[in-house]
């Protein structure tokens, strides 16, 4: 399968909730989609055009959105695309993966851990790396990391 | 009887409290003219509190002497079971350390699971946040006499990792520690010298 | 009842907590709990040059460093437009395939501690250090290497390597044996390791689960065939799988794994030893490894128009299928940079092969999944 | 049989040190002091402390052998810094251990956390009261030795629950259930294997069984038997490929995990305690005691202590073979090492004991010219 082909078939399909299919280096494409139809697009790539691995969710803070992409592998044409989408920043949601493919539910948790994007659906979103009560989520861009002033710590220990 | 013994406490003093006896040190009490225990005051229950405290700093003295002393010394530090816990990196080399090449059990290091019987708290590793006050109670789990050994950068001041958000930047922060380990991570031979000197310190300062 | 195990706890082998529901003797459910370990390697990257990064990459997986290492580099120079050259390539995938059989006699040590085998733990512990000390021959440390760079390696082997890494690799085919006798021919070990911890390939794949754990259960998915990166193209091996889908599956695939390491490593030392050139590329940007902006001159920190570009790779890594996305904005930092652990879905897949055997059942089967907290968490 | 035996040396010790000490008192207090109650009395507890201190460093050696030859297994050395090759390392980690504070956790039960380590502590010692270790060097001599010594070594189940249940540990709890249930599942083995044993000696007495071995030692006949009985012993002994509980893998460590300072020394000599019984039992009842065979120059049998000496050694090359397995097998699940003592053990010990019926048959018979060996 090549790009154009790939590009057609999602057009034919989605209309213009497909932003566009970029090239990347040493992939299939990049396939930018609108968050709307995420579970959509998901079932179509993994019943359809068979790529059932699920390689990699992941979200980058890009201060004036949100980008969450997610990294698809396919056993018959042995190669990857890369799926992403732009949420606003004051309310990142989308639809969780987890229906589709079980093995979005640790990537999906880090991501909310990290990067603060919400997914519905999930079963269990809660932090996955950071204990339970955390305020922030670290790799948001606003988040700044320093060197530590030499503190004193007060650990009460039941 | 009663005439030996000081008046017993008037109706407006407060009676003397048997924790203070206890505080006072054992030759002000034993001295002629200050009683030694104000019987009429004395119950069973605060009795033993005070023979307790006599009979242990009497015990302490003993035990200060040179004959039990060195001998308990010479076991503790010969003996020091570290905890089995891998925390990072540097737990790599530590069970390499007790690998055919190194050996530590030459030296009596033995690892053991339960914090329980061990002496010797080896912080192999980056101790997170979320981590830390579960270091703290395997420490307090401990019996003592204990020690804790920061192995490796992490452990001593945070290393690569020192400017990371969730990284406690240095174990001292959290728990007393005798000797630091140099290192990201350290070869074994740095670890056993560690628990070498560590050994050293033991003889010195005693137990 | 619920039993936690860890996160100090010698079956773990590292930071985690993995909570048990059981019933006498039977696991009814479990729920892996990570983050001990988090040390926040993605957001420190943000602020680090991309061969400052490679000293991260060392300690993220403690036992396969230069795996990640490796794994960096791939996506770090897609993003910034460098090719290096064939000789530094040879070496990366020796230094990989070392690495791997590294990594396999770690876990082969930690695996049979977990059965109550004690000398098998040691004689891994003892080959493994003949593979830590070619490293230290070369790349100057045991565990954390900082060896490869941006367009290359940062030195050739030294002479006389070759000869040596052969030798240790000859010892090492024969150690194979021994600990094939040592294990497959126990039953006590047959019987506490057959059947256990099944997970059929769909249900790896609908999981995630990479690595071993996957091609023992009769997956011929091995990324280093199926999408060959670095020169694994040009190199003859075959896929180690199994088919029984279970822990002596995994021992069988890590086994047969490491023989194929070893005939790689032999490929890659005949090359190196007939072309000998540069292992470093001549076109570097300036800034590539620069220090850091001295106090009160952040002007120096300002972003230039340098490239931009996004890279992605994975590699096959002792413990599964490793990924890392680099987006390089054209600073001198990487804007983005996030890592795909293979553990952490093997043990978050422990929801779906763990229940419904018993307490005794999980230290196997948790050690044949090769775990390493470093990586998982990151 | 050589003629000093432990009880005349503790007799004359308690004599020569009564005669010195009823010196310096007047003439009634003096007969009744040297009288013989008085002397027996004496006689007993020098005879007790003989056996604790003997049986105490014993245990300690043989620690020491465990872990030199654990080490030579591993190609390392084990602890060779303290003492010379190590001999002191455990008498440092004795004293170290009970230096160390004991800490009982605020929810465990108070006295079976205190009186679980010390009772099979006590338990185990008990038994070197009458294990003979040569000829005269016996505790006491009853009929039935041989099932009280199997019956004290059975106790321990019971104190390693109480101790397990008392910690109020999840880990220790489960522990304590694999121990007693191993333990009690292997007593049927052990009991057959010896009932083999008795059925061929005719006697429960330890020493007539040793004699008996005289003309050839009972791991020839009874081979099952002793393979019966070293499996079963392994498993009570708690050993790889039985140490489930104190499976380090799983249960942290097992039964004893809440216990350290002078306890936990307590649990671990009394482990190996067990062990050195273990090893003294199968020494004989299968390996002929202390005698040697006829074949052996007497030279090698002829000296002052020759057969304490000979015991010994074999008492440690059989526990070298506990260290062996110990160093080349992996652990067995609950269920396979149940399933191994009922469905493997028990007919294989019930077969040894037809074997030795059929071996005591045939000294009957004429044709082999054998005189009937049943002595007791």
């Amino acid at each position: 399968m090549k790009r154009d082909e790939l590009a057609a078939s999602l057009t034919a399909r989605f209309g213009d909730r497909i932003l566009g299919v970029d090239a990347f280096p040493g992939l299939l494409g990049r396939v930018r989609f609108d968050s709307t139809i995420a579970l959509e697009l998901f079932r179509a790539f993994r019943d359809d055009l068979k790529f059932v691995h699920l390689t990699m969710v992941g979200a980058t803070d890009w201060v004036d959105h949100r980008e969450v992409f997610y990294v698809l592998w396919s056993d018959a044409d042995l190669v990857y695309v890369l799926l992403s989408t732009n949420l606003p920043p004051d309310a990142p949601t989308i639809a969780s993966a987890v229906p589709i493919w079980p093995s979005a539910n640790a990537h999906e948790r880090e991501a909310w851990d990290l990067v603060g994007v919400r997914f519905e659906g999930h079963p269990d979103l809660r932090r996955i790396f950071m204990p339970e009560g955390y305020a922030y989520h670290p790799l948001l861009r606003s988040f700044k990391i320093h060197e530590p002033e030499d503190l004193e710590v007060k650990v009460r220990s039941d | 009887m009663s005439g030996q013994v000081p008046a017993a406490p008037k109706a407006g003093n407060p009676p003397a409290a048997p924790a203070q006896i206890a505080d006072m040190p054992l030759e002000v009490i034993g001295q002629p003219g200050v009683p030694f225990v104000e019987i009429e005051t004395l119950r069973a229950r605060e009795f033993i509190p005070a023979a307790k405290e006599a009979l242990s700093s009497l015990l302490k003295e003993q035990a200060e002497g040179k004959l039990i002393r060195p001998v308990f010394n010479w076991a503790g530090r010969n003996s020091l079971f570290p905890l089995h816990w891998g925390l990072a990196c540097c737990a790599i080399e530590f069970a390499a350390a007790f690998g055919a090449r190194w050996d530590a059990e030459r030296f009596g290091v033995v690892p053991r699971s339960s914090p329980r019987q061990c002496d010797l708290l080896i912080v192999n590793g980056t101790v997170t946040w979320k981590v830390a006050h579960k270091l703290i109670t395997l420490y307090e789990q401990m019996p003592e006499p204990k020690w804790a050994i920061a192995m490796g950068n992490c452990a001593t001041g945070g290393g690569p990792f020192r400017t990371a958000y969730s990284v406690v930047p240095g174990v001292d922060k959290l728990i007393p520690v005798d000797v630091y380990i140099a290192g990201c991570p350290p070869r074994p031979e740095n670890m056993l010298d560690g628990i070498l000197r560590l050994e050293q310190l033991i003889k010195e300062r005693g137990a | 009842m619920w039993v936690n195990m860890g996160p100090q706890h010698p079956m773990t082998h590292g930071l985690w907590n993995l909570r048990v529901r059981i019933e006498g003797e039977i696991i009814k459910d479990v729920d892996p709990e990570m983050g001990f370990l988090h040390r926040g390697i993605e957001k420190i990257s943000e602020d680090r040059h991309y061969n400052e990064i490679i000293t991260l990459m060392d300690r993220t997986c403690y036992v396969a460093g230069l795996s990640w290492e490796h794994l960096f580099i791939i996506a770090a120079e897609e993003a910034l437009h460098i090719v290096p050259p064939e000789r530094a390539e040879y070496i990366r995938v020796l230094s990989a395939e070392l690495q791997r059989i590294g990594s396999h006699l770690m876990w082969y040590a930690a695996f049979v501690q977990d059965l109550g085998l004690t000398t098998p733990f040691l004689y891994g512990m003892r080959d493994r250090d003949l593979i830590l000390d070619l490293f230290q021959t070369y790349t100057g440390g045991r565990l954390t290497y900082e060896y490869m760079r941006v367009g290359g390696v940062r030195n050739d082997l030294p002479l006389g390597f070759t000869a040596r890494c052969r030798q240790v690799v000859d010892w090492l085919m024969d150690r194979f044996v021994e600990y094939d006798r040592l294990c497959l021919s126990s039953t006590i070990f047959r019987e506490r390791c057959d059947g256990l911890g099944l997970l059929s390939a769909e249900d790896a794949i609908a999981y995630g689960v990479t690595g071993p754990m996957l091609r023992s259960a009769g997956s011929r998915r091995d990324l280093r065939k199926d999408r060959p990166y670095s020169v694994y193209g040009q190199l003859q091996f075959d896929v180690a799988t199994a088919n029984t889908a279970d822990v002596t599956g995994r021992y069988l695939v890590r086994m047969e794994e490491m023989r194929q390491a070893v005939k790689i490593i032999r490929q890659c030392l005949d090359w190196l030893d007939d072309n000998p050139g540069p292992v470093m590329a001549s076109q570097l940007p300036r800034w590539l490894g620069a220090p850091y902006a001295p106090v009160g001159n952040e002007a120096y920190l300002l972003k230039r128009n340098y490239p931009t570009g996004l890279g992605f790779s994975m590699v096959e890594e002792p413990h599964g299928e490793a990924g890392a996305y680099i987006v390089n904005d054209g600073g001198e930092h990487p804007y983005r940079v996030k890592f795909r652990s293979p553990v952490l879905i093997n043990i978050w897949a422990a929801k779906r092969y763990l229940p419904g055997y018993r307490v005794a059942d999980i230290p196997p089967i948790m050690g044949s999944v090769d775990v390493c907290v470093g990586e998982c968490d990151r | 049989m050589s003629s000093a035996s432990l009880f005349s040396v503790s007799d004359t010790i308690a004599a020569w040190l009564l005669a010195h000490i009823a010196y310096v008192f007047p003439p009634p207090v003096k007969g009744w002091l040297t009288s013989g109650d008085v002397v027996l009395g004496l006689t007993a507890l020098i005879f007790s402390a003989i056996l604790l201190g003997a049986s105490m460093i014993n245990v300690i050696v043989l620690i020491w052998w465990e872990r030199k030859l654990l080490g030579r297994f591993m190609d390392r050395r084990g602890a060779m810094h303290v003492g010379f090759a190590g001999l002191l390392q455990n008498f440092a980690d004795g004293l170290k251990l009970f230096r160390k504070d004991t800490v009982r956790p605020t929810q465990a039960d108070e006295l079976g956390f205190w009186l679980s380590p010390t009772a099979y502590l006590v338990t185990s010692l008990v038994i070197f009261a009458i294990l003979p270790i040569s000829t005269g060097w016996n505790g006491g001599s009853l009929p039935l030795t041989l099932l009280l010594a199997l019956v004290i070594f059975s106790f321990a189940p019971l104190f390693i629950f109480l101790g397990a249940w008392a910690s109020n540990n999840k880990y220790a709890l489960i522990g304590g259930m694999r121990s007693a249930a191993q333990m009690i599942a292997y007593e049927v083995p052990i009991l057959l294997a010896v009932v083999a044993v008795v059925v061929l000696a005719g006697s429960f007495d330890l020493t007539t069984i040793v004699m008996e071995q005289r003309n050839y030692w009972f791991w020839a006949p009874l081979f099952l038997a002793l393979i019966v009985f070293l499996t079963g012993m392994l498993a009570e002994m708690e050993r790889i490929p039985f140490d489930l509980p104190e499976a380090e893998a799983e249960l942290v460590e097992g039964w004893n995990t809440e216990y350290g300072g002078m306890l936990f020394a307590f649990f671990m000599l009394a482990d190996y305690v067990r062990y050195l019984v273990g090893s003294i039992l199968v020494v004989l009842l299968f390996l002929g005691g202390w005698t040697l065979p006829s074949y052996v120059p007497s030279v090698l049998t002829s000296f002052p202590l020759a057969g304490i000496v000979w015991f010994m050694v074999k008492v440690y090359l059989v526990f070298g073979v506990f260290v062996w397995v110990r160093a080349s097998l992996p652990r067995m699940r609950t269920d396979q090492l149940l399933r191994l003592g009922w469905m493997r053990m028990v007919p294989l010990a019930l077969l040894s004991v037809i074997l030795a019926a059929l071996v005591v048959a045939a000294h009957c018979l004429p044709v082999l010219g054998c005189v009937p060996s049943m002595g007791g």
